[in-house]
C-alpha cells in the first residue's frame, strides 16, 4: 500500500541527488526547445517540437517529482484515465473538424 | 378543419424511406417494450409472494454464455437499424448527381428570406416545383436557425458565417409547414412560413408573374393562419434588389405610417435592441452603438474618417450596415434591406430621430 | 532515519483508522482532482487548438508580439520552483522542517516571481494595445482571438498558481512554528504545484513558440 | 390497522437512543454539520424546492401550451420559463438528486464506514451547491434567461438580452460542488471500505454512485471551462464563439455535450443503482448476474463519453462523425440493457411483494425502457433529422429523465425513509400515489412523442392549431402528475410524526446499513462491522418473511391448504 519501496532516507544524499539530477535534465530540454527555436528549422516544425519537447519534460514531472513511478496502480490508474479522457475529447472534436474539411490537415 | 392526425403527410423523396426505417423501429422498440411490461406483470402475478403454489427452484449463478448471448444478439440488433439509418442518412447528406434547382436561403431573426436563381425573392415562403432536385444554399445572418420541413422530414441547421446545403425532391404539391427547428430568441415559434409545392407549369408561371406568396414578415404576426389562396399576396418580384433606394414600391408590405412610434415599435420586434442599448443599465457593453442623440451627431469610422448621422446615413446604417462600419465596433449588424419596406424602414429612421439628440 | 511513513505521528481525522490510511486518500483525493483539472485545462487547449489551425497567420503574427526571453525566463523559474517543491516533500517525508520552511520559502518566493513578470508581460501588452476587451478595434478579429487565448489561458495558469503559493504560504508558517497540523498536506500541494508547472511546460510553446 | 403486538423486528425498548437527529440541536448543529446523514437531509431539502420549482414552471408552460397562441404569457415569458425548468431541472434537482440524498447518506453505510473520506468537503460540497443555486435563483427572478439549458452560441453569447451571465456564474459555481461530490464518494469507496467489503461484495447502489462519481469528476470540467468561455465572450464582448468574430459556434456545441451526454448518464446511473436494490429486496432472491449490473454501471460511464456527437446530427458536423457518433449510441445501450435483463432474471422465480418501492421499481423499469428505446430511435441517423429539436426528443427525455430517474428517486426515498426517519410511511397511501404518478406521467408525455413525429417543434410557446389535440391531452396529463407529486410530499411528512416506528430492518433486508438502528447513531455503527457473506443473499431462510403479520397469514394459508 505504501510508496515506501524506495528504501532509506527520503531526503538523504541519494534522494537529492536525483532530484537535482531531474532538474538539470529539465533545464536542458528548456534549452533544446529554445535552441529548435531559433535555429533555422522550418517554420511548421517549431510547435510540434516544442509540444514534443514539452512532453517529455512532462513526463519527468510526473515520474520523478511527482513520483508517479512509484505510486500504486491506483494512483497511477488515476493520472492516466485523465490523460486518456483528453484524448477521447481531442481525437473525436478533432475527427469531426478534419473530416469535413473545415481544419487544415494536420 | 383539422383532422386528427396521428402521422405526418409525406412530400418528399425521402419520407417515405424515412417512415418505413421510423416504423420498423418502432416495431422493433414496441417488441421489446411488450417483452419487458409482459415479463414484469407475468412475474409478478405467477412469483406473487402470495402464491405459494408457484416453483421456486432458486437459480443462484447465472451463465456468462447467456449474458453474452445477449449482448451479441442486441449487438447484431443495433448494427442492423445503425446501418439502415446509417445509409439513408448518406442518402439523404449526399448530393444529387443530377443537376439541380438552385435557391438561396438566408435566416435571420425570426424571417427566412429565399432567392430564386431568377432573382425572385421572396420572405417565409418557399416555391417549388414537384419532381425536380432542389438544392437550398443557406446562411444565417445572426444566431443558429434551422430549416425544418417535416412533410420533407428534413431538418439542417443554419450557421452564420458559413454555408449549409439541403437537398429535397418534392412529390406531392402542396402547401407544408416550414419550421425553425433551432431555438434563436423571441419569436422563434414565429419563425416558419410555408412550401408551396407546385406543378412545374405552375412554377415556372409564378416566377414570371412575380412571386406571389409569403405573406407576412415573421415578426409581424399571422404566422400560422394559412392564408387562403386568393388573399392578397406581397408581391416581392423579380429584381428586387436592384430597384433603386428610395423608389417608391408598388405595393407595400403595411399600411402607410410613418410615425415615429411605429418606428419604435419595429426597432423592438425587430430585436434592435439586442444590440443597440436604449438605456445605460446593461450589465454588459452592447454589442453595438448606443443610438441615443446619435441623429445629427459626428461619428468616427473604422476608416479614420468621421461622418455626420443624417437621415441618408442612417438609412445606409440599416440597408447596408458594413459600408461604414463605427469605429471600435465589429461589423456584425446585419442587413435588413430584405426585411423592410421603405416605409418600415423611414419609421424607423423617423424613430432614431426621436431619440433624444 | 528508523521508522518513517507507515507510522507517522499525529492522530487520523474521524473517518479514518490510521494516518497511513489518510494519507493515502489523501494523495489518491488530489490525483483525482488533478485528473479533473486535466479536463479542464485540456478543453481549453482543444479550442485553442481549432482556433490556431483556423487561423494560422494571426497566430504566428500574435505570438511575435510575445517575448521569447519572458516566456523563456518564466519557464525557468517554474521549473526551478517545481525543484524546491519536489525537495520541499522529500524534506518534510523525513521530517526535517528546518529544510522544509526554507523551501517551501523559496518555492512561494519563486512563484510570486513568476506571477509578477507575468504580470509585467501583461503590462508590456497593455501598452501595445492587446488586451482583450479594452483595446480591440476589431480590425483583425483572428488576432484578436489569438490575445483572448493568450490572455485567458495565462490568466487561468495564474489563478491556479495563487492558489498554489496560498497553500504553500499556509503550511510554510506552520512548519516554521513546528506546528503542522497534517504533514501528509505538504506532499499533496507538492502534487498540485507540480501540476500547475506542467500546463505552464505546454502553454510556453504554444503561446511563445508559434511561427 | 396494525394492533402493536411485539414484534420481532421492533426494536427493543430502550431508553432515547442517540441517533444523528437528535445529536445535537439547534440551527447550527445542523447547518455545521459534517455528518454525511445530516448533509444528506440538507441536501434533500433543497432539492424538494428546486423540483417544485421546476414543476410549477413546468405546469406553467404545459397551461400557456393549452392554446396555439400565446396568450397566458408573452412569448418572452414562455422561452424564459422553459429555460428557467430545464436548468433547475438539470443543474439543480436531477443531477444532484440521487447522489447527494441518498448517495450522501447512504455510501458510508453501506461501505460500514463512520463517515466519508472528507466531511469538511462535503458541507462545502453543499454551501457550494447553494451558493449556485441561489446565484441561479436570483437571476431567474431578476430578467430570467431565455437561452434554452443548452446555451447555444452565439444567441448566448451575444443577442440574448437577459441574465445569461449571472446563470452562468450560477451553473459554474455548482459545478464545482459535483466534481467535489464526485472526488469524495470515489476515495471513500476505495479507502474506507469495512474489512470483508470486497469489491464483489459491494452494494449495486455503491457501484453506480462510483461510476457517477467518475463521470462527474471527468466531466464536469469541460463544462466549466466552456461557460468560462462564455462568460468571458459575453462580459467582455470577445470573440469566441461568434463567427461574427472569427469563432466557431459547433465548437461550442462540442464542447457543451461533451459535458451534457455524460452528464444524462449522471442523472440515470444512482437511479439504475437504487433499482437494483429494490428488485432484489422485494422479489426476496439474490440478485441475477451481480457481476454483469456491476460492470455495465462502469460501462456505462465510459462509453458514455464517446457518443455525445448524437445531439449534432443536423448542426452541420461531418457525415462521418455522424456515423461514428451514431454507432456508438447503439453501442452504450447494450449496458443498459444487461441490467434489464437481469433485472427480469432476478424476479423470475422470486417472491414479489407488491410494495411501494417496488411498484416504483417497476415504473420505473418500464418508462426507462420506453424512454430508452426512443433513445435509439432518436440516434438512427435518418430519423433524427425529421425528429431533432421536436417533442418526439422532449418526451424521449421525460420518459429518461422524468419517468425513469425520478421514479427512482421516489422509490428509493420509500425504501429508505425507515432508515433515515425511522418512521414508517403509510403503505396504502404509498402505493395510491404510485399508481397515480404512473396514469399522470404517460398520459402527459405519451402525446408528446406523436406531436413530435408530426413536426411539432420544441421551445414553441406559439404552435400551429393541428397539434392542439396533442398538448391539451398532455397538459390534462401534468395536472393529474402535479397533484400526484404532492401526495408522497403529504404522507412523508405526516409519517415523521405519526407514523410508526420502523425498527432497524423493516424490509428484513440484507446490507449493512440495515443492521445498524434507525435512525442511525452519529457514527453510523455502534460496533465496527466486519462484513462476512456475498451480497443480497435473500435466498437464505432467514432472509425470507418480511414482518411477522404476513408471516403468521402466511402460515395460516399453508395450513388451511394442506387441510383440504
Ligand atoms: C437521464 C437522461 C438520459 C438518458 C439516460 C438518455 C439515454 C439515451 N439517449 Fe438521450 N437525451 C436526454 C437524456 C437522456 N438520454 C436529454 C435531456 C436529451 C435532450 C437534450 C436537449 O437537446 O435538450 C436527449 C437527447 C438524445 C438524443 C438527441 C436527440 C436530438 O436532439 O435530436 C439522442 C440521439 O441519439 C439520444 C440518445 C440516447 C440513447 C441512445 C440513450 C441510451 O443510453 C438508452 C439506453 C437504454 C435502453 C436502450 C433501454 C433498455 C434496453 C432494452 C430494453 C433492450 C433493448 C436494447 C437494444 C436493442 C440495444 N438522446
Ligand atoms: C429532471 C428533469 C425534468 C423534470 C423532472 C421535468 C418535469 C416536467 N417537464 Fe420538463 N424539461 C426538462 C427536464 C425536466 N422536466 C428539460 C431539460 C427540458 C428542456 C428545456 C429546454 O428546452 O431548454 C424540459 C422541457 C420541457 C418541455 C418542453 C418545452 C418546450 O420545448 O417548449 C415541456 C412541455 O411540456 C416540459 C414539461 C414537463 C412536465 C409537465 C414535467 C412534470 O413532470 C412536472 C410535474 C411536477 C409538478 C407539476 C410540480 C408538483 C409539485 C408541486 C406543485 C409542489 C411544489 C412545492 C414544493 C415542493 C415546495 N418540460
Ligand atoms: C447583430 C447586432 C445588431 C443588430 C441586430 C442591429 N444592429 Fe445596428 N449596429 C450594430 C453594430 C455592431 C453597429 C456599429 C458597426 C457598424 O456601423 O456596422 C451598428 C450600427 C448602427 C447604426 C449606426 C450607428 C452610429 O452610431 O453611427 C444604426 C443607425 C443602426 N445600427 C441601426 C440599427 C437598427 C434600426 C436596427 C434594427 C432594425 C439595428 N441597428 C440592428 C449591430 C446591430
Ligand atoms: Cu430561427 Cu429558431
Ligand atoms: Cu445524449
Amino acid at each position: 500500500m505504501h510508496s515506501d519501496s524506495r528504501s532509506a532516507d527520503p531526503f538523504g544524499r541519494d534522494a537529492r541527488l536525483r532530484l537535482y539530477k531531474t532538474a538539470a535534465a529539465l533545464f536542458a530540454l528548456l534549452g533544446l526547445t529554445v535552441a529548435v527555436y531559433v535555429l533555422p528549422v522550418p517554420a511548421a516544425w517549431a510547435t510540434p517540437a516544442g509540444l514534443l519537447i514539452a512532453a517529455a519534460k512532462a513526463a519527468l514531472v510526473v515520474a520523478v517529482f511527482m513520483e508517479l513511478a512509484g505510486s500504486s496502480r491506483l494512483v497511477r490508474l488515476a493520472a492516466a484515465t485523465g490523460a486518456l479522457w483528453l484524448l477521447i475529447l481531442f481525437a473525436l472534436t478533432l475527427g469531426d473538424y478534419l473530416s469535413r474539411g473545415a481544419l487544415p490537415a494536420l | 378543419m383539422n383532422t386528427l392526425r396521428f402521422f405526418p403527410q409525406g412530400a418528399s423523396a425521402e419520407a417515405g424511406h424515412v417512415d418505413v426505417l421510423f416504423l420498423a423501429l418502432v416495431a422493433v422498440s414496441l417488441a421489446f417494450i411488450g417483452a419487458v411490461f409482459g415479463g414484469i406483470v407475468y412475474f409478478a402475478v405467477k412469483y406473487r409472494h402470495t402464491n405459494l403454489g408457484a416453483e421456486r427452484k432458486h437459480i443462484f449463478e447465472d451463465r456468462w454464455q447467456l449474458e453474452v448471448g445477449l449482448i451479441g444478439a442486441l449487438l447484431v440488433l443495433s448494427l442492423g437499424a445503425f446501418t439502415w439509418a446509417g445509409v439513408l442518412y448518406i442518402d439523404i447528406e449526399t448530393p444529387p448527381t443530377g443537376p439541380t434547382l438552385d435557391v438561396q436561403g438566408v435566416a435571420k431573426q425570426w424571417v427566412w428570406t429565399f432567392e430564386h436563381a431568377t432573382g425572385a425573392r421572396e420572405i417565409n415562403a418557399l416555391h417549388v416545383p414537384v419532381g425536380q432536385r432542389v438544392r437550398l444554399v443557406l446562411t444565417s445572418e445572426d444566431v443558429i436557425h434551422s430549416f425544418y420541413v417535416p412533410a420533407f422530414r428534413l431538418k439542417q441547421d443554419v450557421l452564420p458565417g458559413r454555408e449549409t446545403n439541403v437537398w429535397f425532391e418534392a412529390t406531392v404539391p402542396g402547401r407544408y409547414h416550414l419550421f425553425c427547428a433551432e431555438y434563436c430568441g423571441t419569436d422563434h415559434s414565429a419563425m416558419g412560413g410555408w412550401v408551396d409545392v407546385m406543378e412545374p407549369g405552375d412554377y415556372a408561371r409564378w416566377l414570371a408573374v412575380g412571386a406571389t406568396g409569403g405573406s407576412d414578415v415573421g415578426a409581424l404576426g399571422g404566422r400560422y393562419d394559412q392564408p387562403t389562396p386568393d388573399a392578397p399576396a406581397v408581391a416581392l418580384g423579380p429584381g428586387r434588389r436592384e430597384a433603386p433606394a428610395g423608389a417608391p414600391r408598388t405595393e407595400p408590405l403595411v399600411a402607410e405610417d410613418a410615425s415615429a412610434a411605429r418606428g419604435a415599435a419595429l426597432f423592438a420586434s425587430l430585436n434592435c435592441a439586442s444590440c443597440h442599448r436604449t438605456d445605460s443599465l446593461a450589465l454588459y457593453p452592447a454589442r453595438g452603438p448606443a443610438l441615443v442623440g446619435v441623429y445629427g451627431r459626428p461619428v468616427r469610422l473604422q476608416n479614420g474618417r468621421t461622418v455626420l448621422a443624417d437621415e441618408p446615413y442612417l438609412r445606409e446604417s440599416i440597408l447596408n450596415p458594413r459600408a461604414r462600419i463605427v469605429q471600435g465596433y465589429p461589423p456584425i449588424m446585419p442587413s435588413y434591406r430584405d426585411v423592410l419596406s421603405d416605409d418600415e424602414l423611414s419609421a424607423l429612421v423617423a424613430y432614431l430621430q426621436s431619440l433624444g439628440g | 532515519m528508523p521508522e518513517l511513513a507507515t507510522t507517522l505521528p499525529g492522530r487520523p481525522a474521524p473517518p479514518f483508522d490510521s494516518v497511513g490510511q489518510q494519507a493515502s486518500a489523501r494523495r489518491l483525493g488530489m490525483w483525482v482532482f488533478l485528473a479533473s483539472e486535466t479536463l479542464l485545462f485540456g478543453a481549453f487547449f482543444l479550442a485553442y487548438t481549432v482556433y490556431r489551425r483556423l487561423y494560422p497567420e494571426a497566430w504566428a503574427a500574435g505570438a511575435q508580439h510575445d517575448s521569447l526571453a519572458i516566456g523563456t525566463a518564466l519557464t525557468g523559474v517554474l521549473l526551478l520552483s517545481s525543484l524546491t517543491a519536489a525537495l520541499a516533500v522529500a524534506a518534510s517525508k523525513a521530517r526535517a522542517w528546518r529544510a522544509v520552511t526554507g523551501l517551501i520559502a523559496a518555492t512561494v518566493g519563486l512563484g510570486v516571481f513568476f506571477i509578477g513578470l507575468k504580470f509585467y508581460e501583461y503590462w508590456l501588452h497593455w501598452q501595445d494595445g492587446f488586451v482583450p476587451a479594452l483595446h480591440f478595434t476589431h480590425a483583425d478579429p483572428h488576432l484578436d482571438l489569438f490575445f483572448v487565448f493568450y490572455f485567458l489561458m495565462t490568466l487561468l495558469h495564474a489563478l491556479h498558481m495563487s492558489i498554489g503559493i496560498g497553500l504553500w504560504t499556509l503550511l510554510g508558517v506552520q512548519a516554521h512554528r513546528r506546528r503542522l497540523r497534517d504533514e501528509a498536506a505538504v506532499e499533496t500541494t507538492g502534487l498540485y504545484w507540480h501540476f500547475v508547472d506542467l500546463v505552464w511546460l505546454f502553454l510556453y510553446p504554444l503561446l511563445y513558440l508559434v511561427k | 390497522m396494525t394492533t402493536t403486538a411485539p414484534s420481532p423486528f421492533a426494536p427493543p425498548p430502550e431508553a432515547t437512543r442517540t441517533t444523528y437527529l437528535n445529536a445535537g440541536t439547534g440551527l447550527r448543529s445542523w447547518l455545521l454539520t459534517t455528518d454525511h446523514k445530516r448533509i444528506a437531509v440538507l441536501y434533500t431539502l433543497a432539492i424538494t424546492a428546486f423540483f417544485g420549482l421546476g414543476g410549477v414552471m413546468a405546469f406553467l408552460m404545459r397551461l400557456e401550451l393549452l392554446t396555439p397562441p400565446s396568450d397566458l404569457f408573452t412569448i418572452d415569458t414562455y422561452n424564459r420559463l422553459f429555460s428557467a425548468h430545464g436548468i433547475v431541472m438539470v443543474w439543480f434537482f436531477l443531477i444532484p438528486s440521487i447522489p447527494t440524498t441518498l448517495g450522501n447518506f447512504l455510501l458510508p453505510l453501506m461501505i460500514g464506514t463512520r463517515d466519508l473520506a472528507f466531511p469538511r468537503l462535503n458541507l462545502l460540497s453543499f454551501y457550494i451547491f447553494l451558493v449556485g443555486g441561489l446565484f441561479t435563483l436570483a437571476a431567474v427572478s431578476f430578467g430570467g434567461i431565455d437561452t434554452g439549458w443548452t446555451f447555444y452560441t452565439p444567441y448566448s453569447t451575444s443577442f440574448s438580452q437577459t441574465r445569461v451571465f449571472l446563470v452562468v456564474m450560477g451553473i459554474f459555481v455548482m459545478g464545482f460542488s459535483s466534481i467535489l461530490t464526485g472526488l469524495n464518494f470515489v476515495v471513500t469507496t476505495h479507502t474506507l471500505r469495512a474489512p470483508g467489503m470486497t469489491w464483489n461484495r459491494l452494494p449495486l447502489f455503491v457501484w453506480s454512485l462510483y461510476a457517477t462519481s467518475l463521470i462527474q469528476i471527468l466531466a464536469t470540467p469541460v463544462l466549466t471551462l466552456t461557460l468560462v468561455l462564455l462568460g468571458m465572450e459575453r462580459w467582455f464582448g470577445v470573440g469566441i464563439f461568434d463567427p461574427a468574430l472569427g469563432g466557431d459556434p459547433i465548437l461550442f456545441e462540442h464542447l457543451f455535450w461533451f459535458y451534457s451526454h455524460p452528464a444524462v448518464y449522471i442523472m440515470i446511473l444512482p437511479g439504475l443503482g437504487v433499482i437494483s436494490e429494490l428488485i432484489t429486496c422485494f422479489s426476496r432472491k439474490h440478485i441475477f448476474g451481480y457481476n454483469w449490473i456491476a460492470g455495465s454501471s462502469l460501462a456505462i460511464a465510459a462509453f458514455g463519453f464517446l457518443v455525445w456527437g448524437h445531439h449534432m446530427f443536423v448542426s452541420g458536423q461531418s457525415v462521418y462523425a455522424g456515423l461514428v457518433f451514431s454507432v456508438l449510441s447503439f453501442v452504450v445501450a447494450i449496458p443498459s440493457a444487461i441490467k434489464v435483463f437481469n433485472w427480469i432474471a432476478t424476479l423470475y422465480m422470486g417472491r414479489i411483494y407488491l410494495r411501494t418501492p417496488m411498484l416504483y421499481a417497476f415504473a420505473f423499469i418500464g418508462l426507462f425502457v420506453i424512454g430508452g428505446m426512443t433513445g435509439l430511435i432518436v440516434a438512427s441517423l435518418a430519423v433524427d433529422v425529421h425528429v431533432h429539436d421536436t417533442y418526439f426528443v422532449v418526451a424521449h427525455f421525460h420518459y429518461i429523465m422524468v419517468g425513469g430517474m425520478l421514479t427512482a428517486y421516489l422509490g428509493g426515498l420509500h425504501f429508505w425513509w425507515p432508515k433515515i426517519t425511522g418512521k414508517l410511511y403509510p403503505e396504502g397511501w404509498g402505493i395510491a400515489a404510485a399508481i397515480l404518478i404512473f396514469v399522470g406521467f404517460n398520459l402527459t408525455f405519451l402525446p408528446q412523442f406523436i406531436m413530435g413525429y408530426l413536426g411539432m417543434p420544441r421551445r414553441y410557446g406559439a404552435y400551429a392549431p393541428e397539434f392542439q389535440v396533442y398538448h391539451v391531452l398532455s397538459t390534462a396529463g401534468s395536472t393529474v402528475l402535479g397533484v400526484a407529486y404532492l401526495l408522497p410530499l403529504g404522507y412523508l411528512l405526516w409519517s415523521l410524526k405519526y407514523g410508526p416506528d420502523a425498527g432497524p430492518n423493516p424490509w428484513n433486508a440484507t446490507g449493512l446499513e440495515w443492521t445498524t438502528p434507525s435512525p442511525p447513531p452519529p457514527d453510523n455503527f455502534d460496533e465496527a462491522p466486519v462484513v462476512r457473506d456475498m451480497p443480497y443473499a435473500y435466498h437464505l431462510e432467514h432472509r425470507q418473511f418480511m414482518d411477522p403479520d404476513e408471516a403468521g397469514a402466511l402460515a395460516a394459508k399453508k395450513a388451511s391448504r394442506s387441510e383440504d
